[in-house]
């Protein structure tokens, strides 16, 4: 029992449990702090994974900016004046149901399954090899992803900034 | 035999004239209603003249039917053709036009009819431009059917028909239109379907080996016919098999449902109340004829050990219909729905006829086809005229129209008559030779049949009765007798009744020789 | 020469008829001339065919025949012709006389008879009609032609019953007519099928040729007898035998000329004429079938006859009555007798009822000019004392009434007497003992009833003075053919003994022809039955004379007399009575049997058609939902509704489907996870 | 590696094109006066460029940028359908009422609608399940956007969101299972995959959960039952040139992706045989499944549509209707049946852009989607009805229509792989389709309109735009050879 | 008994498996039991994540190496710019109907 099995089943527990919590919590900015611990977790498992370039970039995306951006979102849709605001669940039943059978199945297909390992290379870094890629056989993705980051915002800027009211409701006039 | 046209075949003509009709009466403007009256006319009459000559130049001794080189003023030209490619042959759809003993009538039959409808739908008032235009495009649809010897062709006429005939009941029609044109679409429409799967079936069953060499898959009838050509393994490749006796009724029900065969005919009664005159007209002297038609064109050269396997069944629901039809005509108070039921049980002596499977009762079928359009026609005719003057076409609010309108009804009567089978007027000719040659097959189902020629005569007389007959009531007593043009909607259709029932010959000698090369086609055996 | 000659006696008054019809009102009140002028014509011509005939060729049958349609190469039979074509015999000549004198006789009558209707024209182009068709049936050489001319005659006839069409009854006689001759034509089909199937022909010629060379129908003799039997059902609608008798006396809503030519003299005996006609091929079974009927007839139509008041239904009572004695000697095998029956019939009821129509004529004219129109002009209870009043009428009156009872001397003795003898020898052969008693029976009847007619019309008080005082003898035109009918129904034109028939011309050119059907299914021969009639004729003779003498007398004794109250008889009778009245309940129980079943039955196909047939169109669920909802759904949901084959249920199921589509996100994520792991169980092959 | 970009580059003009273009419109929004069309007739340019491109490019049959795109006939052919549907769509948006309120932002619009495109195009090409993510993805994107672009009506705003929320979670089902299938090959672009499979793995349980979640993800791009529920709501909401968009281009586009990936990645050793190319994936029987719910596409689609009374809703239904039909197709994935789609996707482009754009021009006018209102139009504006008449009875498959054609073919790729209990359902849906089609023909046809009603009147461009439509559909009805040659020699895809 | 101890002392690449499986269900159901649709957002970031594990112990335990942390990395990308457009759509939705409860939002049903 070495340490990285330790480290691994603590990271696990962090994130399983605190993506568990996320779930079931009531309160939406416990969710929102839960949820950051579960993927602060899954940057440790990148960490054991040899993907240390990965695990920055998990923290720096999703730590720093789409946990922000959610919480922002929680703030300037918050109903009414009082900040901690609860959200109910529907259907609870059988999203529970479904998504535990979806789970069982998957992890019984994982269990099931033997895969084509190989021998874990042990890597120093990963950064040099990863740019080369991207500049190699992952060009066209690359730049791909630029131009939709590209939309997206242009999407976002389209949807988030209001508009100057014009006369006559619209939406009147499609009923 | 040839015949042609500036360059274009006959046939083309007497199918496309009312297509170019059509453009013109979409050019002209709305209001001249005259014009477009006189150009469906003229479109119609020339029909009517290249029918005529058909009539005059057809070579009564080639048989047809399923040999390519016996159909005559024949027509034929790849339409699509798409080269082969490694995974599938060669794929030919031919324009092929022909005709043969069994089409020559029909032709003249729909001509003459598209003529009559043309001239007794000269007082639509409403929209007539576009019902001019939507007239004509049906005509095309018929003459179309009964001229196309290649099975997609056939099919786009078929289906070519629905739309102007939904549109001419529904918005022409009477109270209840939308009902009846609906109801008269989706089951054509039904029926239609089952024949395109029945078409593709065949499509993928039949190939045949051009000069080049490849196999190529067609829609021709001809090929269809001929055994040789089913590719082996394919559905419906073999004989009595399970996939030929469906493909058989699924092509059956079709037709039935176009016949109308009981049960397939409650739309019929509705269609005909609904729909005004002249395509009332249309609707029972030629659309019916279709079903029974392509029975003939199609059922039965192309599935003969279908056709006999189910030969039985066909002259059961033949016998069904006429009795069924004539007992529900008896039980009318509407002119036009017993004349519709009527209809049913005149088509049910078709089929009988038909299913006997010999020269006499195909030939007996086959002029009852012809014999009840004219018929019929007369018969709508005559309720159309009545329902202008009194608009009304309860059987029990005339009376005593004898002595207002001894014209009228002279030639109503004609008509009563003949769908009574009365000697000396067509009618009974035809059904006796479908009577004779049934009775040679089935003798029950046949006894019991010809029992309808006594409800026939009861239910006509009755009308006869309550119509014509009898004292006049006040408010009919100022009714006009027939004018000059309904006269002449009339005048053909009786000297074609008389004439018919007097020396028949001319019509059978047409189709004498195409209907025995079919009988023998079928029961000798199977493809 | 014959064959032209033929020719044109066929077509001349169908030429009348097509001139009449399309220039009738154009000819001004000369269309009568012109219909009358041609049927005598005609008349004149057959009469030269006749002489030629019986002169010239006495025992050849010429026939003439054209191919009418030709299917070339029919299967199994190879190129089969439907043949048209005509056949004279001495039968037929003989009848062409009959139908065209007759027929003249009665235009004659008729100009004066129906002067001034309206439709004046029209029935003279009606009778040329009737004429043409009735002459087509007596020419023709096959079954298919009969049977054309059959309906046409059938067709004719209905138009002349309905001839005063704006009286209800009128038409309602005439579909009536009409629809009980189909009855019977219907079976006549039938027959014609079969032998047309067995023989692939329809002439007489080629259909005995191979039925004496030993073919069958179907090869079995049971379908031989059934299509004689089948072709006699034609006859029994035609010549009004029981059970389809009950036209003939409504019948005479049409003009009574017509009721003469028509119903008396000529259509109704084509029946008879038919059953001559096929007579070679009637098996034993069939003809003792046949016989019986006619005999049944004849009894029921006699009885009912007594006790009629309306003079022309009297008389079309005696008519069914009398053509029943005819299909009885054809029946038993005397058929130069029955022939000679129809013809002498022919004779002296036509005149019966022409006479009738002067009585009526005149009884009208008084009437109208009372302005009188509650009393009935044909009810013999009105009339009374007219012989004084109206000569001519009364004495050839009297002569047709001593013809027809059989009284010696008159034409009617000697036909009606063979016919007697002819049963009582078929009795004698085979015992079928009922069929002479009920002939005798039926002679006494007629005696009877037909003196009551005399009696109650011309002698005794008039029920009304001032009727009487107004009657005056109808007008040469209508008493001349009474004239004429008077001489022919006199003994010397048959035969001149006037107690033997058998010696005369008629017998030596008319003889019963040879059966040609397999010999275990002949009727007793011929030799052997003449040889009975001989033995029981003078026995017969005296019998017959007898008991019309009897009748006779019963009559004067009850009604001139009035020794006897016809009320207290009436009483005495009872049932029989009664029976006899109402014509034994047959038109009723036809009308609720038939009539209304017939009804019944459409209107229930018909409800059955709109909703269940539809209802099972409309979808299945329909059947649950029930008709009525259904129908009144339809209406309610107009066209909605009517997506027929899948309307309600697809409608339904739509609606269901669209319940799913919520609008809410997270349902329709469930809807897809669950899709997927039920996607995942279900089509994993492991 | 430069010179493989460089030759790749060469092979990419199209895509290019379009990329240059939003460039460009991006500059240009910064000029421009506001409140016209001039950046969506730099589009529209841009668009018929990329398409001059791709025409340029038939017969090419290679694969670029390192086995990530193919640009061969098959995607040729819908790059050229996506080009057509975009020309048509940038038309509809300048003649669109609705849109005309968001003049300030319609640049914005189009830059979108750039975007879209070139997600489609790569769609259609992309050979490398990573590079299929990211197209898909830009696609949807701009989608989603697009959908809520009227931002003012609550019924486009709720659309909007619905559709992300769905879009995201099947595109994240849609990666796992591309995960899983990586992981099981260890291949990502589909021709080392399909080395690995016909090779022979025996992993069937993982290998069908990861094909039937990509199969899950693709098929919410085709709302395909039963992952279509999003279909309707969107489409209602959406504005119609979008939702005609949707309808037709990324749906074709969807259908593209998906063929070609099953093609490609599961066909056996010796290319497509006659069962089609399912025997390399044992793990479930596919084509039952493609079969199901190609059904259930039709039976539902079908048989909702009877109920909707919106225009754009029923559309909505019968496209997904349509999208059933067109997987019979792809249930026996022989190339007859690969042709047979290429053809119905064809014909079906005219008729029901035509359809969309009918309903647009008549709320317009009218300011309506429910058919009731249609009532008496047929002489109101008969020209519009008439063509609208064609379209629906195309789209119901009456011969002499482009419709009937395309189901001609489509039943006939069917019935030849004896599939007849699927055609069955076909034909009789079909049956049921006429009735709510017929509907709005009846409503327009067989009412009067009051006298007191104006006819409504359009501009010639609308008219022209309209005529551009209906002429194909009458046209390709009576004669389709060069569809279907087209459309045969359009299945060649690269490594088969 | 020893066997399962061992596979636990060893975490390897079902370990990651089953901890990106849980998550993937844990984040489905999220997505499809929360009324509020920022928690159905952060359900999809989970999914995202749980496919983005896979990919990374791929890279890891099979021969697919780098390439799956390209793969993670793209994702990563994505998710951001979905989430960014995600949340716009929803400040939108929030202008409109002052909620953001999936089941308030629905005006488009049936």
């Amino acid at each position: 029992m070495e340490l990285t099995t330790l480290l691994f089943y603590l990271f696990a527990l962090v994130t399983v449990s605190a993506a568990t919590k996320m779930v079931l919590s009531k309160n939406i900015v416990h969710s929102a702090f839960a949820l950051m611990f579960t993927l602060i977790g899954i940057a440790a498992l990148y960490v054991l994974l040899y993907a240390d370039f990965l695990a920055a970039t998990q923290l720096l995306v999703y730590v720093g900016g789409i946990l922000i951006l959610i919480l922002f979102g929680v703030m300037l849709t918050s109903q009414g004046h009082s900040f901690s605001s609860t959200t109910v669940t529907v259907n609870f039943v059988p999203a529970m149901v479904l998504s535990v059978t979806v789970a069982a199945i998957l992890i019984y297909a994982f269990a099931a399954t033997e895969w084509t390992l190989t021998e874990p290379v042990e890597r120093t870094d990963t950064v040099y090899d990863l740019g080369m890629l991207l500049m190699g056989n992952y060009i066209l993705p690359f730049i791909v992803v630029g131009i939709l980051l590209l939309v997206a915002i242009i999407g976002a800027i389209l949807m988030s900034t209001r508009m100057a009211a014009v006369t006559g409701k619209s939406s009147n006039s499609l009923r | 035999m040839e015949f042609h046209l500036l360059g274009i075949g006959i046939l083309t003509w007497i199918v496309f004239l009312p297509i170019a009709g059509m453009v013109i009466v979409l050019l002209l403007p709305d209001h001249n209603r005259q014009a477009i009256r006189w150009t469906a006319a003229v479109v119609t009459g020339a029909q009517v003249i290249l029918a005529g000559i058909l009539y005059g130049t057809f070579d009564r001794s080639m048989t047809g039917i399923n040999n390519a080189d016996s159909f005559q003023f024949i027509e034929q030209f790849n339409w699509i053709s798409v080269e082969a490619v490694p995974w599938f042959g060669k794929i030919e759809i031919n324009y092929f036009l022909g005709i043969d003993g069994l089409s020559i009538l029909m032709i003249i039959l729909s001509s003459i009819i598209g003529l009559v409808g043309v001239i007794s739908s000269w007082n639509i008032e409403k929209m007539t431009k576009g019902y001019f235009a939507l007239y004509l495009l049906l005509l095309t649809g018929m003459m179309g059917v009964f001229v196309s010897l290649d099975f997609f062709l056939f099919f786009i006429f078929w289906e070519v028909m629905l739309l102007p005939m939904y549109f001419l009941i529904g918005i022409w029609g009477g109270p209840r239109r939308e009902y009846a044109a609906i109801k008269f679409f989706l089951y054509t429409f039904a029926g239609g379907v089952l024949m395109l799967l029945v078409m593709l079936a065949l499509y993928f069953s039949v190939a045949y080996v051009n000069p080049a060499g490849e196999s190529v898959h067609t829609f021709n009838l001809l090929h269809m016919m001929n055994p040789d050509y089913y590719v082996d393994g394919s559905i419906l490749s073999g004989v009595d098999t399970t996939w030929r006796y469906v493909a058989w009724l699924a092509l059956f029900i079709s037709f039935a449902i176009k016949i109308p065969l009981f049960p397939f005919h409650t739309w019929l009664p509705d269609a005909h109340v609904e729909a005004p005159t002249p395509i009332s007209v249309i609707l029972a002297g030629v659309l019916l004829k279709l079903g029974t038609y392509g029975l003939l064109r199609i059922s039965f050269p192309v599935f003969p050990d279908g056709t006999n396997y189910f030969m039985f069944l066909m002259a059961i629901l033949g016998m069904i219909s006429i009795i069924y039809g004539a007992f529900c005509a008896m039980a009318q108070d509407d002119f036009k729905k017993l004349i519709a039921y009527s209809s049913i049980s005149h088509m049910g002596i078709v089929v009988l006829g038909i299913a006997a499977m010999n020269t006499q009762g195909m030939v007996g079928g086959v002029l009852q086809m012809f014999n009840h359009g004219i018929i019929t026609a007369v018969l709508f005719l005559a309720v159309g005229v009545l329902y202008d003057r009194t608009h009304t076409r309860g059987l029990n609010d005339f009376g005593g129209i004898a002595t207002q309108m001894p014209r009228y009804t002279g030639i109503a009567m004609i008509g009563m008559f003949a769908a009574l089978g009365l000697p000396g007027f067509n009618g009974f000719v035809s059904e006796l030779f479908s009577f004779l040659g049934a009775f040679e097959a089935f003798r029950w189902v046949t006894i019991i049949s010809v029992s309808g020629i006594i409800l026939t005569a009861g239910y006509i007389l009755w009308t006869v009765q309550r119509v014509y007959l009898g004292a006049l009531p006040e408010k009919h007593k100022n009714l006009k007798d027939l004018t000059l043009r309904e006269m002449f909607a009339f005048i053909p259709l009786i000297i074609l009744i008389v004439l018919l029932g007097i020396y028949p010959a001319p019509a059978i000698e047409l189709m004498n020789v195409s209907l025995s090369h079919l009988v023998e086609i079928v029961t000798g055996g199977a493809p | 020469m014959y064959v032209q000659l033929s020719l044109l006696i066929l077509f001349l008054p169908l030429l009348g008829f097509m001139i009449l019809i399309f220039k009738g009102k154009k000819l001004s009140g000369k269309a009568d001339w012109l219909a009358t002028g041609l049927l005598s014509l005609a008349l004149v011509f057959s009469l030269v065919l006749l002489v030629l005939k019986l002169t010239g060729s006495p025992d050849e049958t010429l026939t003439y025949v054209f191919n009418w349609i030709v299917f070339t190469d029919a299967m199994l039979v190879g190129s089969l012709a439907i043949e048209f074509g005509i056949m004279i015999d001495n039968l037929t000549v003989i009848m062409l006389v009959v139908v065209t004198l007759v027929s003249t006789l009665v235009h004659l009558y008729s100009m004066m008879y129906m002067k001034g209707d309206k439709h004046y024209e029209r029935y003279f182009a009606y009778l040329g009609l009737f004429s043409f068709s009735m002459l087509g049936i007596i020419l023709t050489h096959n079954l298919l032609l009969m049977y054309i001319f059959w309906e046409l005659v059938g067709i004719s006839s209905y138009l002349l019953i309905g001839f005063y069409y704006e009286k209800k009854s009128a038409t309602n006689a005439a579909n009536k007519a009409f629809i009980v001759n189909r009855i019977g034509d219907f079976g006549m089909f039938i027959g014609i099928m079969i032998l047309f199937a067995g023989f692939s022909t329809f002439s007489f010629g080629a259909l005995f040729d191979s039925i004496a060379a030993g073919q069958l129908p179907f090869g079995s003799e049971g379908w031989l007898t059934a299509s004689g039997l089948l072709i006699f059902c034609g006859a029994v609608g035609k010549s009004a035998q029981f059970p389809l008798h009950v036209w003939l006396p409504d019948a005479m809503e049409g003009p009574t000329p017509v009721s003469a030519l028509i119903h008396a003299a000529t259509m109704v005996a084509a029946g008879v004429y038919l059953v001559a006609r096929m007579f070679p091929m009637l098996t034993e079974d069939a003809l003792l079938i046949i016989a019986y009927t006619g005999a049944f007839t004849a009894l029921i139509a006699a009885s009912i006859a007594v006790t009629q008041y309306d003079i022309k239904k009297v008389l079309a009572y005696s008519t069914i009555s009398q053509l029943g004695y005819m299909i009885m000697a054809l029946g038993v095998g005397a058929f130069t007798a029955g022939i000679m029956h129809l013809i002498t019939h022919a004779a002296f009821k036509a005149g019966l009822f022409l006479g009738a129509g002067s009585i009526i004529y005149a009884m009208h004219n008084v009437l109208h000019d009372q302005h009188d129109h509650k009393t009935d002009a044909q009810d013999i209870r009105n009339m009374g004392g007219l012989k004084s009043k109206m000569p001519v009428t009364y004495w050839t009156f009297v002569i047709f009434t001593l013809a027809i009872s059989g009284v010696p001397l008159t034409s009617g003795f000697l036909s009606k007497d063979e016919i007697l003898a002819g049963t009582m020898a078929f009795s004698s052969l085979n015992g079928h003992w009922l069929l002479p008693l009920i002939g005798l029976t039926v002679a006494g009847l007629t005696a009877f009833y037909m003196f009551r007619l005399l009696i109650l019309t011309f002698h005794g008080k008039p029920a009304k003075e001032s009727i009487l005082n107004g009657i005056k003898e109808s007008p040469k035109l209508m008493t001349i053919p009474l004239m004429v009918l008077a001489a022919l129904s006199l003994f010397f034109f048959y035969s001149i003994n006037p107690f033997g028939a058998p010696g005369g011309w008629f017998y030596s050119v008319i003889e019963r022809p040879m059966s040609i059907v397999p010999g275990n299914l002949q009727p007793a021969g011929h030799e052997l039955f003449q040889d009975a009639v001989k033995s029981v004729h003078a026995m017969v003779m005296t019998l017959s004379v007898l008991i019309a003498a009897a009748g006779i007398l019963f009559a004067f004794t009850v009604y001139q007399w009035k020794r006897v109250s016809a009320d207290q008889l009436a009483e005495k009778a009872g049932v029989f009575y009664k029976g006899s009245v109402n014509h034994w309940y047959f038109d009723k129980y036809y009308n609720q049997l038939f009539v209304d079943g017939t009804l019944a039955v459409a209107r229930i196909l018909h409800w059955f058609d709109v909703n269940i047939i539809d209802g099972i169109v409309n979808g299945t669920s329909v059947m649950a939902k029930g008709v009525a909802r259904l129908s009144k759904w339809i209406d309610t949901n107009g066209i909605d509704g009517l997506v027929n084959l899948t309307a309600w249920v697809s409608q339904g199921s739509g609606k269901q489907l669209s319940k799913i589509q919520t609008g809410r996100v997270q349902t329709y994520l469930v809807y897809v996870a669950f899709s997927f792991i039920v996607f995942i169980l279900l089509f994993n092959r492991i | 590696m430069v010179e493989n970009i460089l030759h790749s580059i060469s092979h990419f003009f199209p895509e290019i094109v379009i990329v240059i273009t939003l460039c460009v419109i991006i500059i240009a929004d910064l000029f421009v006066k506001k409140k016209s069309h001039t950046t969506g007739w730099i589009l529209f340019c841009g668009v018929a460029l990329a398409g001059f491109f791709v025409f340029l490019q038939t017969g090419w049959n290679e694969s670029v940028f390192y086995n990530m795109v193919a640009v061969d006939p098959f995607a040729s052919f819908f790059k050229i359908l996506v080009v057509i549907i975009s020309l048509f769509v940038i038309l509809f948006s300048m003649k669109s009422g609705e849109l005309d309120e968001y003049k300030v932002r319609i640049s914005e619009y189009y830059m979108l609608l750039a975007g879209m495109i070139l997600g489609m195009f790569l769609m259609v090409g992309s050979t490398n399940l990573l590079l299929m993510y990211l197209a898909f993805e830009m696609t949807s994107i701009s989608s989603y956007v697009l959908t809520g672009f009227t931002k003012r009506s609550e019924k486009s705003a709720e659309a909007s969101m619905k559709y992300i929320i769905y879009g995201a979670v099947s595109s994240g089902i849609f990666i796992y299972g591309i995960s899983l299938l990586i992981g099981i090959t260890g291949e990502m672009d589909i021709y080392g995959i399909n080395a690995i499979l016909v090779s022979g793995i025996d992993q069937p349980l993982i290998l069908s959960i990861s094909v039937l979640m990509i199969i899950v993800g693709l098929g919410f791009k085709l709302a395909i039952v039963p992952f279509h529920f999003w279909a309707p709501d969107v489409y209602e909401g959406a504005p119609i040139t979008i939702a005609a968009f949707l309808a037709v281009a990324s749906k074709f586009a969807a259908f593209a992706m998906l063929i070609r990936f099953f093609t490609v990645s599961f066909m056996g050793a010796g290319g497509i045989g006659e069962l089609g190319v399912w025997q390399t994936l044992e793990g479930m029987n596919w084509n039952l499944v493609l079969a199901v719910t190609a059904a259930l596409a039709m039976i539902v689609g079908n048989l909702t549509a009877l109920r909707q009374d919106n225009i754009k809703r029923m559309l909505a239904y019968s496209s997904i209707a349509h999208a059933g039909y067109i997987l019979m197709g792809l249930v026996v994935l022989t190339n007859e049946g690969t042709a047979a789609i290429l053809i119905y996707t064809f014909m079906y482009l005219f008729m029901n852009l035509g359809a969309f754009y009918v309903a647009m021009l008549f709320s317009n006018q009218l300011k309506t989607e429910s058919i009731e209102e249609y009532k008496g139009l047929g002489y109101r504006a008969p020209f519009v009805s008439v063509s609208l008449t064609v379209f629906l009875v195309a789209l119901t498959g009456f011969p002499p229509t482009a419709g009937f054609i395309a189901k001609l073919y489509i039943f006939g790729s069917a019935v030849s792989a004896g599939w007849f209990w699927l055609v069955t359902i076909a034909g009789i849906t079909t049956v049921i389709s006429l009735f709510y089609y017929i509907r709005v023909v009846r409503n327009m046809f067989l009412y009067r309109p009051d006298e007191a009603v104006l006819p409504l009147q359009f501009d010639l461009a609308s008219r022209l735009i309209l005529l551009f439509l209906l002429v194909p559909t009458l046209l390709l009805g009576i004669y389709f050879t060069p569809v279907i040659e087209f459309a045969r020699h359009s299945i060649k895809m690269f490594g088969v | 008994m020893e066997t399962t101890l061992q596979w636990l002392a060893s975490p390897g690449l079902p370990h990651f498996l089953i901890i990106s499986a849980m998550l993937f269900g844990l984040g489905l159901m999220a997505v499809l039991s929360k009324r509020n649709v920022v928690m159905v957002l952060m359900g999809v970031e989970l999914i995202l994540n749980s496919a983005n594990i896979n990919f990374i112990a791929f890279s890891r335990f099979t021969d697919f190496s780098l390439n799956g942390q390209m793969i993670g990395l793209f994702v990563i990308i994505i998710a951001a710019a979905e989430a960014a457009v995600a949340l716009a759509i929803i400040l939108n939705i929030y202008n409109r109907f002052k909620t953001i409860n999936l089941d308030e939002v629905n005006l488009l049903k049936g």
